[in-house]
């Protein structure tokens, strides 16, 4: 069954959203935001009790035995309230790392300590403002004693609040792609938090000449490009999952807009115009479900995610920014007011969007996996 | 359950041992049996498998045997269907009676009526064609005007019928006529049952921008049909009407486009793709991945609809989207190929071109009329908005 | 003909020795002067201009001069405002009284409310600002309900306006208000001039999705407003904001985007799409050069709208199409780019972000505004069915 | 005065007008494709005798003083009839080239007849299905008395009936471009008509082993290149202008239906979605409008016509196949009938839109010229 969840799915995205509901609601997030902060500190906590960080990592080193589907259920859920999470970064993209390509001592080094919570992990891949895996300037060269890696990574998600920054850089000599788990306090490593359009946490990493012993080196050259991969796709599914999830929000928004406010004496949901651009968007909603759900049923299989990845973030996005624009249209002049949350969801869309490849990069990849182009 | 696994077995081997292998592929452009009084085939084994089907009452496996049905129960029923589908046996033959009129007569016919039209349906010896569509009248089929008084025995029927498919194969049509002109939009509408051999029937096939077409308009001059082909009572045309075309979203989903072969997609768009201009190769790349992508969505959303359908979730909302999201990306991909094609896709007939581009600007064309028939998108976006989305009607 | 060719020549010397060159540059963001009784200049030469405009009346250059205009007559004016755009002059300052209530109060206001309100507007002394929308009334300007009760000499407002331009720095308001509540919607309007130093009024500056605004909302609590300055009779309110509204599109037009300086749109998007990952570039590029081709067909399309307005033909239709395609265009490019620009495009305020980019988030965020204020874009289609094309209204 | 026509050229648009709707209105274009024509020769005199296949011309070998904008209006006139009209191939491309790139003696020997319209003249140059011009196989080799020319040539209009083929061809040796005129009964010449969607004159033609003697060449590199691109940016001009004509027909017809013909009681034009979807395409077409009358003016100067013509044939081809769907849409049944001239009208824009280089080929040739690409 890929589109009908299972009962264990149910219940945690039953209590995820009573979570999120209750504990993160969209208020709270202004309220951080006029303190300054970009997450609930406290509230982060709270999910590592709840076992989410621990999600599909293996039970010895104290994972609990949840589908990784979990993951993109939770993220979906917290992405209906704008509730920040660690769960992207240090669960699917820090942990999964270390799960898909480190040693068994690696794994026993850091996962118990990811999977309980007790410290966050963050990837810092991306060296350009539009994603692409592909063009790593960050180097490390071999030293004897180790390696000593120089580089300069933007859009670090919950870059200033990891412990274990997972790095991804080029091998000086030989241009092998090199997986190094670091600490992110070791020497060298400095972190520029951002303030962004969605008020959620986002950094810029610097690497100046940063010491790396053999033992932070999780993967090299085929290895490290698999695992890299298979979860930067896991990772385009939960974000097509939270786009998706803030589709649904909007269009249900706009659409009660529409059914209540009037102007010229009607309700202007009775306008053909309207109506027509609604009935639109909901064809694109549904299609582009269908794809996030076949792509985070996926997740839990061992199937090739490239092309459901690319077919769900692209789909998703492409969707969300759509509804994104035609709500702030719809509601009119309250809509591009920042007391309505639409404005809010409008932001954090564009942020999802471009993280991990736009639905441009995504229909590109696309059209390779199908073989359009060589 | 035991039951239903031997019933399922037996099905499969029997199918295996019955359909012929040259009838479990897709079949080509106009390979389609009609059925009818003049029945065609192309080659043998379409008339062995068309026989051995009708023989087993497979044409209409749910229908009474007394009607020359199977006499099969839904599960039965559903169950010759999958494994026709697992088989990709090809449909013996196309039927507008037994999809469309036929259920309507089981259920509201006389019994006079099933007994003179349902065997023949069932063993796909009369063609039967619709007529619903009026010119004039387009979306709002409520509106037609085709007359049908009463006089003695009979009624006398004029007017005319338009975007009838097969009309000038057909050898019956079931007609929506106005008996009571006095009476309301819908109330003054009954079903009249219309031999097409009568006097006064004529018929005009309609040529396409794509060119010639199975779409006929059929005219009526003074045509005299019995009281007795009535179906239902005077003023239940509509109802009927409905009630039929419930049948035809069935009927549609059941068959989807085996019938409509088109191009292949993907295999011309990556041929063509390779040669295009260097300038253009990637924004004409880009539109063809948004084109199979939409296709794959679909694609998703009908095994979604299946699953959650099966499930027993309500899947109403996602099912009114098929017609449009189907007619639109088809079109959509079709124009995709005819701009990626560049002149080569500007061939009408004869030399000069090869078949695929040929078929190619046939297919482009065509895929116009599949936005207009069987309700315009715009019906479509109306009743999604309307019936889906319980926005207010404004009538507009 | 030889008196207007001295008149241009006598401008053209004029300006070019009264108009400081720093003054012939468009201003930067944030530099354009607002008329009002706390006038602020942010360099000399902005307040050199500023007087000696105002000293030659040229403000107001075709008001007459006993309200302190510059008594030019139609053809004057437009030589002087041809040779202010060649020279590439800013406008002195911004006055919302000059350009809309002003012409008004000329054609339909009392001796006593000229003489009080004109001079002071000719002189850039006092700042006003327009009442009209309300939250809740939207698009549909009639539906507003501010209501204004005749008590002795006085009316006493009560209500609030939104989407207020300036209302926190302004010296008076020209509002909209229901005298009327019994009559029909439009005949209900009146139009008053409000103090909005009276006791009773406040503000409140609106925050959009991109940050601060100068829009504001207005409250009205038992506001006292003279019966003297009521515009024309009670009831008449609707009328009078048409022929208002009707400068709006004039004011709009002279002064074009001068007051919105953006990003430039091709520099970025030339550094942007350089820097772009080599599988999106080409389809990106494609974006941008179709933003480019619509804007460049705009310019074109204002240039034809002057040559055959001047040749005298009908360019109404033309012009219903300039708000639609300005807001929208401008929506486009900002889209475009945010999309090109990855996560650059995301930052809000702080380090980090290069101060283009930071300008490009705000300015798309803003960009979303434009498509609403001053009539959607919804509006402006609908305006352009019915009235430039003709099609039924069938009020939706 | 860019938007304004002058004195002149309104004389000519309406003579023009006059004689497709009397001469050649739509139904005589029915007629002569029942009788599998696909023009009408006599007619094609007539244009002759009026002087059309002459305009823009040097006097002294029979042109007339007719500026070129002259040809772009009378195709523009027939376009809004279908009419087929020599002036394309013969005027602006086959007179055109020898105008520009040949020697006073060519001019001598091959303008007159053109210029009467007692010979007629095409262009082969493209050889692939999507316009290329830097994509020519083309070969002519040098031999002791001229050259050898070897290579095909699609979507050459009117090659059927051309009394001289203007040939594109590259030097064997240099790659240099060559532009040729020949004889078009040359032996080794062979032309196949196409059976087009919009049932008017194009042929492929083949150049097996012709030879060409030196008085053939009418010009080679730098010279041939410069003549090649004025001439073809003139027929995009004129393409544009074409294509705009179409757009204005099909919006017109589509309006008049939508305020005729009734649905559920009330005229369709009613319809708000219908009404929305007829503004937008309104704002569209007077966009191309004003790049189409650009364009058309800049055909009289000395101005570059490169941003004009492919803003002008960018913007009034995506126009045009968004007008001529909407018309099919909007007309309903009948509209995907062949016995309204919706239908042609589509096909028709198709082939316009085809020729030199689609929407999307202008669209990346105007980021070229901008700048926005290197």
């Amino acid at each position: 069954m890929r589109f009908v969840l299972n009962e264990d799915q149910n219940m945690l995205r039953e209590s995820a959203a009573d979570f999120f509901a209750g504990r993160l609601p969209l208020a709270h997030q202004r309220k951080l935001k006029a303190q300054g902060l970009t997450h609930d500190a406290d509230a982060w906590r709270e999910m590592a009790e709840l076992g989410w960080n621990a999600i599909a990592l293996p039970e010895a080193v104290g994972g609990v035995p949840f589908d990784r589907s979990g993951v993109a259920l939770v993220l979906a859920e917290a992405a209906r309230t704008l509730a920040a999470t660690p769960l992207f970064a240090s669960n699917l993209l820090a942990a999964g790392l270390i799960e898909a390509a480190g040693s068994d001592a690696q794994k026993r080094d850091w996962l118990p300590a990811l999977a309980a919570g007790d410290k966050l992990g963050a990837l810092a891949l991306d060296e350009r403002a539009r994603h692409d895996p592909t063009r790593i300037a960050t180097r490390a060269t071999r030293e004897a004693d180790g390696w000593r890696i120089n580089g300069a990574k933007c859009a670090v998600v919950d870059g200033e609040f990891a412990d274990l920054l997972l790095v991804v850089a080029r091998d000086a000599d030989t241009q092998d792609t090199l997986l190094f788990v670091l600490d992110a306090h070791t020497a060298g490593v400095s972190c520029q938090p951002l303030s962004q359009i969605d008020a959620q946490p986002m950094a810029r990493v610097r690497l100046d000449g940063v010491k790396a012993d053999e033992a932070a080196l999780l993967a090299r050259g085929a290895a490290a490009d698999a695992a890299l991969n298979t979860v930067l796709e896991r990772a385009r599914i939960a974000l097509a999952a939270q786009l998706q999830a803030i589709s649904r929000v909007l269009f249900d928004t706009t659409l009660a807009y529409l059914k209540q406010r009037e102007q010229y004496g009607r309700k202007i949901g009775a306008f053909q115009a309207l109506q027509h651009r609604m009935a639109r968007l909901f064809t694109r909603i549904e299609l582009a479900e269908s794809c996030v759900q076949a792509a985070v049923a996926a997740l839990d299989t061992d199937a090739d995610l490239a092309l459901p990845a690319a077919l769900a973030k692209g789909m998703a996005g492409e969707t969300a920014l759509a509804v994104a624009d035609e709500a702030v249209q719809l509601h009119g002049g309250i809509g591009v007011t920042d007391e309505l949350d639409v404005g809010l969801f409008l932001k954090r869309v564009q942020v999802l969007e471009a993280l991990l490849g736009d639905s441009v990069y995504q229909r590109a990849r696309y059209a390779r996996l199908i073989g359009v182009v060589a | 359950m035991n039951e239903i696994n031997d019933f399922k077995a037996s099905v499969r081997a029997w199918l295996e041992a019955n359909c012929p292998p040259s009838m479990r592929t897709p079949p080509p452009e106009g390979e389609m049996v009609l059925a009818g009084s003049r029945l065609t085939f192309t080659q043998p084994d379409q008339q062995l498998w068309f026989e051995r089907m009708r023989d087993q009452g497979w044409f209409a496996p749910d229908w009474p045997r007394e009607y020359g049905g199977g006499g099969l129960d839904a599960r039965q029923t559903r169950v010759l269907e999958s494994e026709l589908a697992r088989l990709k046996c090809r449909a013996p033959m196309v039927n507008l009676g037994i999809w469309m009129i036929g259920p309507v007569l089981l259920e509201f016919g006389s019994d006079e009526q099933k007994a003179r039209h349902l065997p023949g349906m069932a063993r796909g010896e009369v063609a039967w064609c619709q007529g619903f569509s009026e010119p004039g009248a387009g979306s709002d089929l409520a509106g037609l005007s085709c007359r049908a008084e009463h006089d003695g025995d009979d009624y006398v029927v004029n007017g005319s019928k338009i975007w009838t498919s097969y009309a000038d194969r057909s050898d019956w049509m079931y007609a929506l006529v106005r008996t009571d002109p006095t009476a309301g939009k819908h109330a003054g509408i009954s079903m009249l049952l219309i031999d097409m051999a009568s006097a006064g029937v004529s018929t005009r096939p309609i040529e396409l921008i794509s060119g010639k077409s199975h779409f006929c308009q059929v005219f009526f001059d003074n045509v005299r049909v019995p009281v007795a082909n009535l179906v239902g009572a005077e003023g239940e045309g509509w109802m009927l009407a409905k009630a039929l075309l419930a049948h035809e979203r069935r009927a549609m989903s059941k068959f989807g486009d085996n019938n409509v072969p088109g191009v292949d997609f993907l295999d011309l768009a990556r041929r063509l793709v390779a040669q295009a201009d260097p300038d253009s190769r990637a924004v004409l790349t880009d539109r063809v991945a948004a084109c199979a992508m939409d296709e794959h969505a679909y694609k998703l959303m009908l095994e979604r609809t299946h699953e959650a359908g099966g499930a027993g979730q309500d899947v109403s909302a996602l099912v009114a989207t098929f017609k449009y999201l189907h007619s639109e990306q088809n079109k959509t991909r079709y124009r995709t190929l005819t701009a990626l094609a560049g002149t080569d896709a500007l061939g009408w007939e004869g030399e000069g071109y090869d078949e695929e581009l040929l078929k190619l600007a046939r297919q482009w064309l065509n895929a116009y009329t599949y936005t207009v028939a069987g309700g315009t998108s715009e019906i479509q976006l109306n009743i999604l908005a309307r019936r889906v989305l319980g926005l207010p009607d404004s009538g507009g």
